[in-house]
C-alpha cells in the first residue's frame, strides 16, 4: 500500500463526500456525511497506524529532478495517527453539529461542504505531516492554508466570513512564502529538497532555509507577532476551529519546526530566537485569554500560547518533549472547542458572559472539565506531565526559560479556570443561565467529547515511567532531566492561577467583557490585528490605487505625451510653408490663438482632453491643419533655400 | 579675366536669378529667374572648360545641355502658364494653394 | 585680343550681364524684363566667345534671341499687364528673396574663390569647335538622341497643355476627373473650390451633392 | 568591364520609344473613339522593353555608349521596375482619361517619361543624367496637369514645374561643380579624379546633386510637389509620378554614391539628414491628411526617405545597393496599388467618403489594406522585405541610429495608415460606391498580387539586384 | 508535420473568410473549432515524436531557403520549450474559438481572424529563423488590431490603435536587434540554431545595444513594466476571446522571444545584464500586482495580474541567463519554471479571461463592486472563477504553482534578494484574488443579478478542458515539466 493513499485518498474523498451529501437527501444527508466522513477518516487512522508500524516510505517524480516524498518516520507516523484521529471524531460532531443556523438552510448543501472540505483538509494536513522533502511540505502547506480560507469562510453569505478567511491565508501564506525562500536555500545549496539532504546545507543558505522555515512556523502556528489571524479564524465554524486548533494547521507550524528541529538547531541563532518567540507568545497569549470574552477567541488565545510552549521546547533542542505535548494539546484542545460549540449554539452566542451552562448541559460540563484540567496541567491528566517536561527542557536551556514556562503554565491555569468557570460554571444568581436554550447537544455530540475527554484522560498514563520512557524511546530520543524545583514550582502556579480566577468569580468579578478601552486592546492581541491594519494592509491597499491612478495618468501619459508631440510636428511638418519671415510672424500670432482656443477647450473638457490618444488626435488634426497651411509655392521656395542650408551646414559639420 | 572672375559674374548671375525666382510673384516672372540663373551656370560651366578642364569636350555639352533644361522649361512652362489661365484665371503663385495641408 | 583688351571687354559683359539681370525684376513692364534678360544674355553669350567657345557663344545669340522675343509675344498676348502700360511691381517675401539671393551668390562665390582649382587650359585654342562636333556625333552621340527625344517630348507636352483646339474642336473638352458617382455632375472632389478663385475655402459651404458626406 | 556600342544595349529604352512614337502617331492620325489602342500599344512595347531588358540582365556588367551607359544589375532591376511600374500605371489609363479629348497623347507621355527614369538609371554621365532627369521632369510635368480643365490637376502641374525648375538648376550648379572639381562629366573618370579634389567643391557639389534629384526622389526640402500632384493630377499620373521618377532618382543617386568620395565630400552626412527629414516630414504630415491621395503622397515622401537609408550606407554595405533596389520595387508596386484603388474608385479622396468599403467593396478595400500594411512594413507584404533590407544594410553599414530614426517613423506611419483602414473596416458605408472600370480593377489585383510576390519573393529582386554597379573604382 | 499545424489554421482561415459568408454561425463556429484541432493533434503528434534525452536541442526541423541573399529560410522546429508553449497555444485557441461570445454577425471574420491568429501564434513558436520569428511576431498585431477593433466595445478602435502602435514599436525594436545579430554573422544568416552555436556578438562592443533593442521590443510584447500601459486598455475594451488569447498566447511571445534571442544568443552581454533584468522583473512583479490589486474593474485587474505573473517568467529567464557556466541545477530549474510559468498562465488566465467574457455576456459590466455573492446565483461561473483565481495564485495541486516554485527555487541560486524580494508578489497575488473572490462571488448578492444564468454546456466545455488541464500540470506536472527541463538543461549547460 503506497502511503501517497494516506493524504490523497482523503483528499479526493473529500470532494466525492461533498457531492454525495448535496445529493443525498435532506433527512439522511448527516448521516451519510457523518457515517462518511468518519468511516474514510478512521480508515486513514487505522492506515496511518499501519503505515507507522511499516514505517512506509513513497515517492513520487516532478520533473526537472524534483521529487515528492513522504515518509510515515518516528516522528511523523505518530502525529499522522493523531491528525486523522481527531479529524474523525470532529467530522461525526461536525456533521451532527453543524449547519443549523443558516437560515433555510437547515442542513443544506453547505454542510456537505463542511464535511467534504473537513475531510481534504485532513488529507492535506496528513501531506504536511508525512512530508520527507521541502516542496511536499510546501505543497501540504498551501493546501492546507486554501482549505481554512474555504473553512473559514464556509459561511460566505455572512458579511465578514470572507473577509477574515482571507486574513487568515493572507497572514499563513505569508509564512509560507518562507518555505518557499527554504527551498531555494537549499536547493542552492545541495540541489536537492530532501529533508535527508538538508544536513548539507551551510554558510548563508543555512541561515536563510532556518529563518524561512522559522517563518512559516510562526505564521501558522499563530505565533506572535502573527497570532491576530487566529482570532479571525473563528469565524469559522467551530468544528473548524476544534479541527484547526488541535492538530492540523496551527499544528503544522509547531510540527515543521518539531521535524525539522535537527537540521534548524545547527543554526546557533535558531534556539534563543524560537525560545523567545515561544515564550513571548506564551505569556501574551495568557494574558489575552484571561481577558478575552469571546469564548472561541479565549481558547484562540489559548492555543496561541500552549503552541508558544511547544516551540519553547523545540528552541530548548527538545523536539519530543513537544512532540509530547502537541499530541496532548490536540486531544484537549479538540474537545475544548467542540465544547465550546456546543454552548455556543445553546446559547446562541459567542459571549461567555452569558453561559454558564453546568446546570442544563451538566454532562457536557462534566466531560469539558477534564479537557479544562487538562490545559490547566493538572496531573494525573498527560498534558500536565507534557507541559513539565516543556519546563524541564526551558530549564536546561536557561533557568529563567523555565520559570518563565512555569509563569506560562500559571496563566495558562489561571484562564482555563476562566473558561470552566463562565462557560460551563454553576449558576449565579446575578447572571441567570439563560432558558430555554437553543439547542441542546445531540448524543453523537457528547460522544465525541467523551471520546475526546477519554483520550485525556488516557494520556495520563504518561506519568507512568515505563509507558512515558518506551514511548520517548519511540521516538528516538530522551526526557530531560527534571530539576527537583520544577515539580512544585510549577504546580503551586498551577493552583495560583486557578485560585485567583475561582476567587475573583466567588466575588462576582468574573465574567465581564473587558470594559476598559485598554483592557479591550489587550483581549485583542495587544491590538496587533490593528497594527497589522494600519501598518501593513492598509498602506498596501493604498499603495495599489495611488500606483493604479499612476499607472492611468503618468505612465501611460508619456506614450499619450508622445501622441501629442505627434500632433504638433505634424502640424509643422505639413505646414512647413510657415517657416517664411512673413509666416513667421503669423505663426507666432497664431500660436497665441491656439494657445488660447487651447486653455479653453482644456477647461471645457479637462481630463478627457489632456488623456487623449493618438487616433483622437489624428481626427483633430485635420481641422488645424488646414487653418494653418498656405501652399503656396514661393513659400516653399524659402523652405527649399533653408533645406539647403542646413544640409550644407550638416556635410560641413558632418563631414 | 581668370576662372574666378568669371566665376564669380556666374555667381551674380545666379543670385539675380535665385532672388527673382523668390520674389516674383508671376510664373512668366519666376521663369525668367531660372533662365537668368541658368544664364550663370552656363557661365560658369564655359568658365571651367576654358580654365581648368584642359578643354574637355564634355563641358562644352555641358553647357548645351543647361541651354536645353532652360529652352525646354521655358517651352513646357508657358503651356503651363496658359493651362493654369485657362482654368483659373490666374498666373501667380498667390493664386494656385487650393492644394494645402 | 590682348589680355588688357579681353580683360576689359570681359569686365565690360559681366556687368552689363549683371545689370541687365538685376532690371529684369526692377521694371514695371513685363516686355521690358525680358529684353533685359535678353541683352543679360547677350552678353554672357559674348563672354563665352571670350573664353573661346565661339559655339555657344553664337547659340547662345540665336536662341536666346528668338527665345525672348517669343517670351515677349506671350506676354502681349496673355499677360494681365500687356506691354507693362500700366506699371506694377508684382513681388513678395522681398527680404527673404533677397537674403537667398544673396546667399546664393556670396556662396559661391566664396567657393569660386577659395576652392583650389588648377588651371588647366585649353589645349587647342582653334579647335573648339570641332572638338565640340566630334564629342556630339561621337562619344556623346547617345545623349543628344535623348536631348531629340526630349524636345519631342516638350513639344507634344506644350501643345497638349496649352492648344485649345484639336483635329476634332475644343482640345479641353472632358479633360477632367471622372466623377465620383457618374449620375451627379458635381461628385467630383476636385470640384469642391473650383472657381479658382483666392477665397477657395470660403464658399460652396452646401457643395459636396455627391453620397459621400453622409 | 568592356566598352561597347551597340544598339542592343539600349533595346529596352528603344523599345519604350518606339512604343511612344507608335502612340504618339495614332493619337495624332486615329478617330477619338479609337484612341484606347494606345494603352494595348503602349503595353505591348513595355513589355517588349521588359523583356528585353530582363535578357540583357543575364550579360556581364558593361558600360556601354562611350561611357555614357551602364549596363549592370541595378539598370536591369530598375528599369524592369519602372517598366512594370508604368504597364500598371498604363491600366489605369483608359478608363480615367475615357472622356478626354486628348486622351491619345497621354500614352505617348507616360512612355517617355519612363524613358527619362531609364536614363536617370543607366546613366553613366552627367550630361547624360540631367537629359534623363529634364525628359522626365517634362513628361511630368504635363502628366500632372493633363486635367486642363480641373483646378487642382492645373494647379499640381504647375507647382511641380515651378519646384522643379527650382530644383533642376540645384542640380546644373552641382554638376558644374562636379566638372570643375573632376574636369569632366564622365562618371568613370569621376570617380578617379574627384578623389583628389579640393572639398570647397566637393561639399557644396553633394549638397547640390543630392538636393537636386532628390526633388525626383520626393525628397525633402524639395518634397512639396508630390502630395500636390498626388491629390490634384489625375490618379494614374500621381501614381506614375510618385512611383517611376523616385526609382529613377533615387538609383541615380547611387549610382553617384559609388563616383563621389563620400567622406571627403561630406555625402553621408547629407544623405542622411536629408533622409531622417525627408521621413520624418512626410510621416508627421500624412498623420493629420483628411485627403487618402494627399496621405498617400505625403506616405511616398516618407518612403523616400527609407530609400535614403539604404543610400546612405552604399559604400559601406555591400547589401545597400541590392537593397535600395528592392526597397523601391516593393514601393513601387505597393503604391501603385494604392493609388490603383483610389483610381477604380473614380478618385475617391477624402477620408469619409471610405467608410464602410470593406462592405461595399471588400475586394478594393482588402488591396488598399494590403498596400497601406505594405508601405508600413508588416510581414509577408513587400514593405517589410525591403525594409528589412534596408534596416539590415543600414546595420550592417554602422548607420544603426538611421534605422532607429526609420523605426520610430514605422510606427508613426501605421498610426496614418489605420486612420485609413479603420473606417473602412469598421464604419458603416455612407453611399452607392462606383466603380471606374474592370482594367484599372485588373491592375489593382496584379499590384497587389505582385506586393505579396515581391515580399515572398523578395531573394528575386535582390540576389537580381546583387552586382557591381558602374562605374566601378578601378 | 510543424508547416501542417501552422499551414492549416491558415488556410481554414482563408476558407472561412471567403466561403463562410453563407454559412450559419454555428456551422462557422463548428468549422473553425474542427481546424483547431488539427494544429493541435499535430502539436500533440509532435509531442510524441520529441525526443527529450536527445543531445538535439531542436528536432523536427525543416529547412527550405527563402531570401538566401540575406541568409533568411523558412525553418521550424521544436524543443521542449517551443513544443511546450506550441501545444499550450493549440489548446487556448481551440477553448477560445468554441466559447461563445458576441459575434455582430461576422462570425466568419470572427473565426477566420483567429484562425490567422493561431496559425501566427504557432509559426512563432515553432520557428528556427529570426526572421519568420519576426514576420509572425508581426502578423499577431494585425490579427490583435482588427479582433479588438471589430469586435471589442467602448473605445475598442482607439484601444486597438494603441495597441498596434504600442507593440509595432516593439517589435521594430526587435527587428533591429535581429538584424545586427544577423549581419554579425558571416556570412548572414538568421538561422537560430546557427547563431546559437556562433554567439556572434559574444565580444562585440554592440551587444549591449541589441541586447537593449531586443529586451525593449520583448518587453512590451511581455509586457515588462514600464512598457505594459497598452496592456490594460487593449483587455479590457477587446472581446473577452480574443483577451484569452492575448494573454493566453500573445504574450508568451514576449518571453520565448527572450528565451530564444537574448538568453541563447547574446549569452555573455544577457549574463552580464542578468541582475537588472531580473530587477526589472522584479518590478514588473511587485508592480503588476499591487496595481491589480488598486483596480475596480474585474478585467482591469485580471489583466494586471498577467504584468505580474509574466515577471516570475522573466525572473525566471534572469536567473537563467545570469552567468554563462556553474549553477546548472539551478538555472536549469529556472529556466524550466519559467517556461512551465508559461504554459500555466496560458491555460489560467485564458481561462480567466473567457469567465469574464461570459460574465460580461450576460451583465455587460466589469465593475466588481457592483457585485456580490454570485456562488449562490451562478455556482458553476463562480466555482469555475474561483478555481481559475486559486490556480493563479499558486496553489499547489494547480498549474500555477509548480512554474513559480521552480522559478523561485531556481533563483534563489543566483539572485536570493530578487527571489526573496519577488516572493512578495505571490503574497500580492493571493490578497488581489481573494479579494476579487470575495467582492465578487461572496457575501450579499445584488437584487439584480436574481436572474443570472449559470454556464451553458459549451461554456462548461471549453472551460473544463481548460480547467481539467491546470488541475493535470497542477498534479501531474512530469509529462510537461520533464520535456521542458531536457531543452533547458541543454541550454543552460552549454
Amino acid at each position: 500500500m503506497s502511503l501517497w493513499l494516506l493524504p490523497v485518498s482523503l483528499l479526493l474523498v473529500g470532494p466525492v463526500l461533498w457531492m454525495a451529501g448535496h445529493r443525498a437527501a435532506p433527512g439522511r444527508r448527516r448521516l451519510v456525511l457523518g457515517a462518511g466522513g468518519a468511516t474514510a477518516l478512521a480508515v486513514a487512522t487505522v492506515g496511518a497506524v499501519a503505515a507507522t508500524l511499516a514505517s512506509s516510505t513513497a515517492t513520487y517524480p516532478v520533473g526537472a529532478g524534483l521529487v515528492l516524498q513522504v515518509a510515515a518516520g518516528p516522528i511523523a507516523g505518530p502525529v499522522a495517527v493523531l491528525v486523522a484521529a481527531i479529524a474523525t471524531v470532529v467530522a461525526m460532531y461536525a456533521a451532527r453539529h453543524e449547519g443549523q443556523h443558516v437560515d433555510g438552510d437547515e442542513d443544506g448543501a453547505g454542510l456537505a461542504r463542511l464535511v467534504g472540505l473537513l475531510v481534504a483538509f485532513a488529507g492535506a494536513m496528513l501531506l504536511v505531516v508525512l512530508a520527507d522533502d521541502l516542496l511536499s511540505l510546501t505543497v501540504g502547506w498551501e493546501l492546507v492554508g486554501a482549505l481554512s480560507w474555504a473553512l473559514i469562510g464556509h459561511d460566505w453569505r455572512d458579511a465578514d466570513a470572507p473577509g477574515a478567511a482571507a486574513h487568515a491565508y493572507n497572514a499563513t501564506r505569508f509564512g509560507g512564502l518562507g518555505l518557499v525562500l527554504a527551498a531555494g536555500a537549499a536547493f542552492a545549496a545541495t540541489g536537492s529538497l530532501g529533508y535527508d539532504a538538508l544536513g548539507g546545507v551551510d554558510g548563508v543558505a543555512l541561515h536563510v532555509m532556518v529563518a524561512g522555515v522559522l517563518l512559516a512556523a510562526v505564521s501558522k502556528s499563530a505565533l506572535v507577532p502573527f497570532s491576530p489571524w487566529l482570532f479571525s479564524a473563528m469565524a469559522g465554524p467551530t468544528s473548524v476551529s476544534a479541527l484547526l486548533h488541535s492538530s492540523t494547521m496551527v499544528a503544522a507550524g509547531a510540527y515543521a519546526l518539531i521535524r525539522l528541529q535537527p537540521v534548524l538547531d545547527t543554526a546557533p541563532w535558531f534556539g534563543p530566537v524560537a525560545i523567545g518567540i515561544g515564550l513571548v507568545t506564551a505569556l501574551a497569549g495568557g494574558v489575552v485569554g484571561l481577558l478575552q470574552g469571546h469564548a472561541k477567541k479565549l481558547l484562540a488565545a489559548s492555543t496561541s500560547a500552549q503552541y508558544g510552549l511547544m516551540v519553547v521546547a523545540v528552541g530548548a533542542g527538545a523536539p519530543q518533549v513537544a512532540v509530547l505535548h502537541l499530541v496532548a494539546h490536540a486531544v484537549f484542545k479538540a474537545q475544548l472547542f467542540l465544547s465550546a460549540g456546543v454552548a455556543i449554539t445553546a446559547v446562541g452566542s459567542h459571549d461567555l458572559a452569558r453561559m454558564r451552562l453546568r446546570g442544563v448541559l451538566p454532562w457536557t460540563a462534566r466531560l469539558t472539565l477534564v479537557a479544562t484540567l487538562a490545559l490547566a496541567a493538572v496531573p494525573p491528566l498527560g498534558a500536565a506531565f507534557t507541559k513539565e517536561q516543556v519546563l524541564a527542557a526551558g530549564t536546561h536551556a536557561a533557568a529563567w526559560v523555565g520559570l518563565l514556562v512555569a509563569v506560562a503554565g500559571g496563566l495558562s491555569a489561571a484562564y482555563a479556570t476562566r473558561f470552566q468557570l463562565l462557560a460551563f460554571g454553576g449558576a449565579r444568581p446575578d447572571r441567570p443561565s439563560p432558558r430555554p436554550l437553543v439547542r441542546r447537544p445531540a448524543r453523537v455530540e457528547l460522544a465525541a467529547l467523551a471520546v475526546l475527554a477519554a483520550g485525556s484522560v488516557t494520556l495520563g498514563l504518561l506519568w507512568v515511567p515505563a509507558v512515558h520512557e518506551s514511548v520517548v524511546t519511540a521516538l528516538g530520543a530522551t526526557l530531560p532531566e527534571a530539576r527537583p524545583w520544577e515539580l512544585p514550582a510549577s504546580l503551586g502556579l498551577v493552583a495560583t492561577g486557578g485560585y485567583v480566577v475561582w476567587s475573583l468569580d466567588r466575588r462576582g468579578r468574573l465574567g465581564h467583557v473587558p470594559a476598559a478601552a485598554s483592557q479591550q486592546a489587550v483581549a485583542d492581541w495587544f491590538a496587533l490585528p490593528r497594527l497589522v491594519r494600519v501598518a501593513v494592509v492598509a498602506p498596501t491597499l493604498r499603495l495599489a490605487t495611488a500606483l493604479a491612478t499612476v499607472d492611468d495618468r503618468f505612465v501611460d501619459a508619456g506614450v499619450e505625451a508622445a501622441a501629442g508631440l505627434g500632433e504638433r510636428l505634424s502640424r509643422l511638418a505639413s505646414g512647413a510653408g510657415e517657416l517664411t519671415i512673413d509666416g513667421m510672424v503669423r505663426g507666432v500670432a497664431r500660436a497665441g490663438t491656439v494657445l488660447a482656443d487651447t486653455s479653453v477647450r482644456v477647461g471645457e473638457r479637462g481630463v478627457e482632453q489632456t488623456v487623449d490618444g493618438v487616433a483622437w488626435l489624428a481626427g483633430r488634426a485635420g481641422q488645424d491643419v488646414r487653418r494653418t497651411q498656405t501652399g503656396l509655392v514661393h513659400q516653399q521656395y524659402v523652405v527649399i533655400a533653408v533645406g539647403m542650408v542646413v544640409v550644407l551646414a550638416t556635410a560641413i559639420l558632418g563631414r | 579675366m581668370t576662372i574666378v572672375t568669371v566665376l564669380l559674374a556666374a555667381a551674380v548671375l545666379l543670385g539675380l536669378g535665385t532672388w527673382g525666382v523668390l520674389s516674383q510673384q508671376s510664373f512668366v516672372m519666376i521663369m525668367m529667374g531660372f533662365e537668368l540663373a541658368i544664364n550663370g551656370i552656363m557661365l560658369a560651366a564655359a568658365g571651367v572648360w576654358r580654365f581648368t578642364s584642359g578643354g574637355a569636350p564634355r563641358g562644352q555639352v555641358l553647357v548645351i545641355v543647361a541651354m536645353l533644361v532652360m529652352a525646354v522649361e521655358a517651352a513646357i512652362g508657358f503651356a503651363l502658364v496658359v493651362a493654369v489661365y485657362r482654368a483659373r484665371q490666374q498666373d501667380t503663385t498667390e493664386g494656385i494653394a487650393e492644394l494645402s495641408r | 585680343m590682348t589680355g588688357l583688351a579681353t580683360d576689359l571687354a570681359f569686365w565690360t559683359f559681366a556687368v552689363a550681364a549683371a545689370w541687365f539681370g538685376w532690371r529684369v525684376f526692377r521694371t514695371d513692364s513685363m516686355v521690358r524684363a525680358t529684353f533685359c534678360l535678353l541683352a543679360s544674355f547677350l552678353n554672357v553669350g559674348a563672354i563665352m566667345v571670350l573664353l573661346l567657345a565661339e559655339y555657344l557663344g553664337v547659340a547662345m545669340f540665336f536662341m536666346m534671341g528668338v527665345e525672348m522675343v517669343v517670351m515677349a509675344i506671350f506676354m502681349v498676348a496673355f499677360m494681365m499687364n500687356p506691354a507693362g502700360l500700366n506699371p506694377m511691381q508684382m513681388v513678395h517675401q522681398p527680404r527673404a528673396a533677397v537674403a537667398v539671393g544673396i546667399g546664393a551668390a556670396t556662396g559661391l562665390a566664396v567657393v569660386a574663390a577659395v576652392a583650389d582649382l588648377p588651371p588647366a587650359a585649353l589645349l587647342d585654342e582653334a579647335g573648339t569647335i570641332r572638338a565640340l562636333g566630334n564629342e556630339l556625333m561621337g562619344s556623346s552621340m547617345l545623349l543628344m538622341e535623348v536631348v531629340g527625344v526630349t524636345l519631342v517630348a516638350t513639344m507634344v507636352g506644350a501643345v497638349v497643355l496649352s492648344s485649345a483646339s484639336g483635329r476634332y474642336g475644343r482640345a479641353d473638352t472632358g479633360s477632367v476627373p471622372p466623377l465620383l458617382d457618374p449620375d451627379d455632375p458635381d461628385s467630383r472632389p476636385d470640384l469642391a473650390s473650383a472657381d479658382g478663385q483666392d477665397d477657395a475655402h470660403a464658399g460652396h459651404g452646401g457643395h459636396g451633392g455627391h453620397g459621400g458626406h453622409g | 568591364m568592356q566598352m561597347s556600342m551597340q544598339v542592343s544595349h539600349v533595346g529596352p529604352q528603344l523599345a519604350v520609344l518606339v512604343g511612344a512614337v507608335v502612340t504618339l502617331l495614332v493619337a495624332m492620325f486615329t478617330g477619338r473613339d479609337r484612341q484606347w489602342v494606345n494603352g494595348p500599344l503602349a503595353l505591348v512595347a513595355l513589355v517588349v522593353a521588359a523583356v528585353l531588358q530582363v535578357d540583357l540582365a543575364g550579360g556581364p556588367a558593361v558600360l556601354a555608349f562611350d561611357g555614357l551607359w551602364a549596363l549592370d544589375r541595378m539598370t536591369a532591376v530598375g528599369s524592369v521596375t519602372v517598366v512594370i511600374a508604368t504597364g500598371l500605371v498604363v491600366a489605369l489609363v483608359p478608363g480615367w482619361l475615357a472622356t478626354d479629348a486628348r486622351h491619345g497623347e497621354y500614352y505617348p507621355m507616360l512612355l517617355l517619361g519612363a524613358l527619362g527614369a531609364m536614363v536617370m538609371v543607366a546613366a553613366v554621365d552627367l550630361n547624360e543624367l540631367i537629359v534623363g532627369v529634364v525628359l522626365s521632369s517634362v513628361t511630368g510635368y504635363v502628366l500632372a496637369a493633363w486635367h486642363r480643365q480641373s483646378a487642382w490637376s492645373v494647379e499640381a502641374g504647375m507647382k511641380y514645374f515651378l519646384v522643379g525648375g527650382l530644383a533642376n538648376i540645384v542640380l546644373l550648379v552641382g554638376a558644374v561643380l562636379a566638372f570643375a572639381a573632376g574636369g569632366t562629366t564622365d562618371h568613370a573618370v569621376l570617380a578617379v579624379t574627384l578623389v583628389d579634389a579640393d572639398p570647397w567643391l566637393l561639399v557644396p557639389m553633394a549638397v547640390t546633386l543630392v538636393v537636386g534629384l532628390a526633388f525626383k526622389a520626393g525628397a525633402v526640402p524639395v518634397h512639396s510637389w508630390v502630395p500636390d500632384v498626388s491629390q490634384g493630377a489625375p490618379a494614374p499620373s500621381a501614381a506614375f509620378l510618385t512611383v517611376v521618377p523616385k526609382v529613377g532618382g533615387l538609383l541615380a543617386l547611387a549610382r553617384l554614391a559609388t563616383v563621389v568620395p563620400i567622406d571627403a565630400s561630406g555625402w553621408r552626412p547629407v544623405v542622411a539628414v536629408v533622409a531622417v527629414a525627408t521621413m520624418s516630414v512626410g510621416t508627421l504630415a500624412a498623420l493629420g491628411q483628411d485627403d487618402v491621395r494627399r496621405l498617400l503622397g505625403w506616405s511616398s515622401v516618407s518612403q523616400a526617405g527609407y530609400a535614403l537609408v539604404a543610400l546612405a550606407v552604399v559604400g559601406r554595405s555591400e547589401r545597400a545597393v541590392p537593397a535600395l533596389v528592392l526597397f523601391l520595387a516593393g514601393y513601387a508596386v505597393a503604391n501603385v496599388a494604392a493609388f490603383g484603388v483610389v483610381t477604380a474608385l473614380r478618385g475617391r479622396t477624402a477620408l469619409a467618403d471610405w467608410s464602410g468599403l470593406a462592405r461595399s467593396r471588400p475586394g478594393l478595400a482588402v488591396a488598399m489594406v494590403v498596400a497601406l500594411l505594405s508601405l508600413v512594413g508588416i510581414p509577408p507584404l513587400a514593405g517589410f522585405a525591403s525594409k528589412f533590407a534596408v534596416f539590415a544594410a543600414a546595420i550592417d553599414g554602422g548607420m544603426t541610429w538611421l534605422a532607429v530614426v526609420a523605426v520610430v517613423n514605422t510606427v508613426v506611419s501605421l498610426a496614418y495608415s489605420l486612420r485609413v483602414v479603420a473606417p473602412m473596416f469598421l464604419d458603416d458605408p455612407v453611399g452607392p460606391v462606383h466603380v471606374l472600370d474592370r482594367w484599372s480593377v485588373v491592375a489593382v489585383v496584379i499590384a497587389t498580387a505582385a506586393v505579396l510576390v515581391v515580399g515572398l519573393a523578395a531573394d528575386l529582386v535582390l540576389s537580381g539586384a546583387t552586382g557591381p554597379v558602374l562605374p566601378e573604382l578601378p | 508535420m510543424l508547416t501542417a499545424a501552422i499551414v492549416v489554421p491558415l488556410l481554414g482561415a482563408v476558407v472561412v473568410a471567403v466561403a463562410g459568408r453563407r454559412w450559419s454561425e454555428p456551422v462557422v463556429r463548428a468549422v473553425g473549432v474542427a481546424t483547431t484541432l488539427v494544429p493541435l493533434a499535430l502539436v500533440v503528434a509532435a509531442w510524441v515524436a520529441f525526443d527529450p534525452g536527445s543531445d538535439e536541442a531542436f528536432q523536427l526541423v525543416t529547412d527550405v531557403e527563402w531570401i538566401p541573399t540575406l541568409g533568411v529560410g523558412y525553418r521550424v522546429g521544436v524543443d521542449g520549450i517551443g513544443l511546450a508553449v506550441a501545444a499550450v497555444t493549440a489548446v487556448v485557441f481551440t477553448a477560445a474559438v468554441a466559447h461563445p461570445t458576441e459575434m455582430r454577425g461576422l462570425a466568419h471574420q470572427y473565426v477566420a481572424w483567429f484562425l490567422f491568429l493561431e496559425s501566427v501564434s504557432l509559426g512563432l513558436f515553432l520557428s528556427l529563423d529570426l526572421v519568420l520569428f519576426y514576420v509572425f511576431f508581426d502578423l499577431s498585431l494585425v490579427g490583435m488590431y482588427f479582433l479588438i477593433s471589430r469586435w471589442g466595445h467602448d473605445d475598442a478602435e482607439r484601444a486597438a490603435l494603441k495597441f498596434f502602435l504600442y507593440t509595432l514599436l516593439g517589435s521594430l525594436s526587435l527587428l533591429l536587434g535581429i538584424i545586427a545579430l544577423g549581419v554579425s554573422m558571416d556570412p548572414i544568416t538568421f538561422d537560430m540554431r546557427a547563431i546559437i552555436a556562433a554567439q556572434p556578438l559574444a565580444d562585440s562592443s554592440q551587444a549591449v545595444a541589441v541586447l537593449v533593442l531586443v529586451m525593449v521590443g520583448l518587453g512590451i510584447k511581455t509586457p515588462m513594466v514600464p512598457f505594459h500601459t497598452w496592456l490594460p486598455a487593449a483587455h479590457v475594451e477587446a472581446p473577452a476571446t480574443a483577451s484569452a488569447v492575448l494573454a493566453g498566447v500573445l504574450l508568451k511571445m514576449g518571453t520565448f522571444g527572450m528565451v530564444r534571442i537574448p538568453f541563447l544568443m547574446l549569452r555573455d552581454t544577457f549574463a552580464d545584464a542578468s541582475l537588472v533584468i531580473g530587477v526589472l522583473a522584479v518590478v514588473s512583479i511587485l508592480y503588476g500586482a499591487l496595481v491589480a490589486l488598486g483596480q475596480d474593474d474585474l478585467k482591469r485587474r485580471i489583466a494586471y495580474t498577467s504584468v505580474n505573473h509574466m515577471g516570475y517568467v522573466v525572473l525566471g529567464l534572469a536567473a537563467a541567463g545570469s552567468v554563462v557556466t556553474g549553477h546548472e541545477a539551478a538555472r536549469a530549474l529556472a529556466l524550466t519554471g519559467a517556461t512551465v510559468q508559461m504554459v500555466a498562465h496560458g491555460l489560467i488566465t485564458s481561462t480567466l479571461f473567457l469567465l469574464t467574457g461570459s460574465i460580461w455576456d450576460r451583465t455587460h459590466d466589469y465593475d466588481m463592486d457592483h457585485y456580490g455573492g454570485l456562488l449562490g446565483q451562478v455556482p458553476l461561473l463562480s466555482g469555475a472563477m474561483i478555481l481559475a483565481s486559486f490556480a493563479s495564485l499558486g496553489l499547489p495541486g494547480l498549474a500555477g504553482f509548480v512554474g513559480e516554485f521552480q522559478v523561485f527555487v531556481g533563483t534563489f541560486a543566483v539572485h536570493p534578494v530578487l527571489a526573496a524580494v519577488g516572493l512578495l508578489g505571490i503574497l500580492l497575488t493571493a490578497a488581489l484574488f481573494l479579494q476579487l473572490v470575495q467582492r465578487m462571488f461572496l457575501g450579499e448578492m445584488p437584487d439584480r443579478w436574481s436572474s443570472l444564468s449559470d454556464l451553458t454546456p459549451v461554456e462548461m466545455a471549453t472551460l473544463g478542458v481548460l480547467l481539467v488541464l491546470t488541475v493535470a500540470v497542477g498534479v501531474a506536472p512530469r509529462l510537461l515539466v520533464d520535456t521542458v527541463h531536457a531543452a533547458a538543461s541543454l541550454f543552460v549547460g552549454g
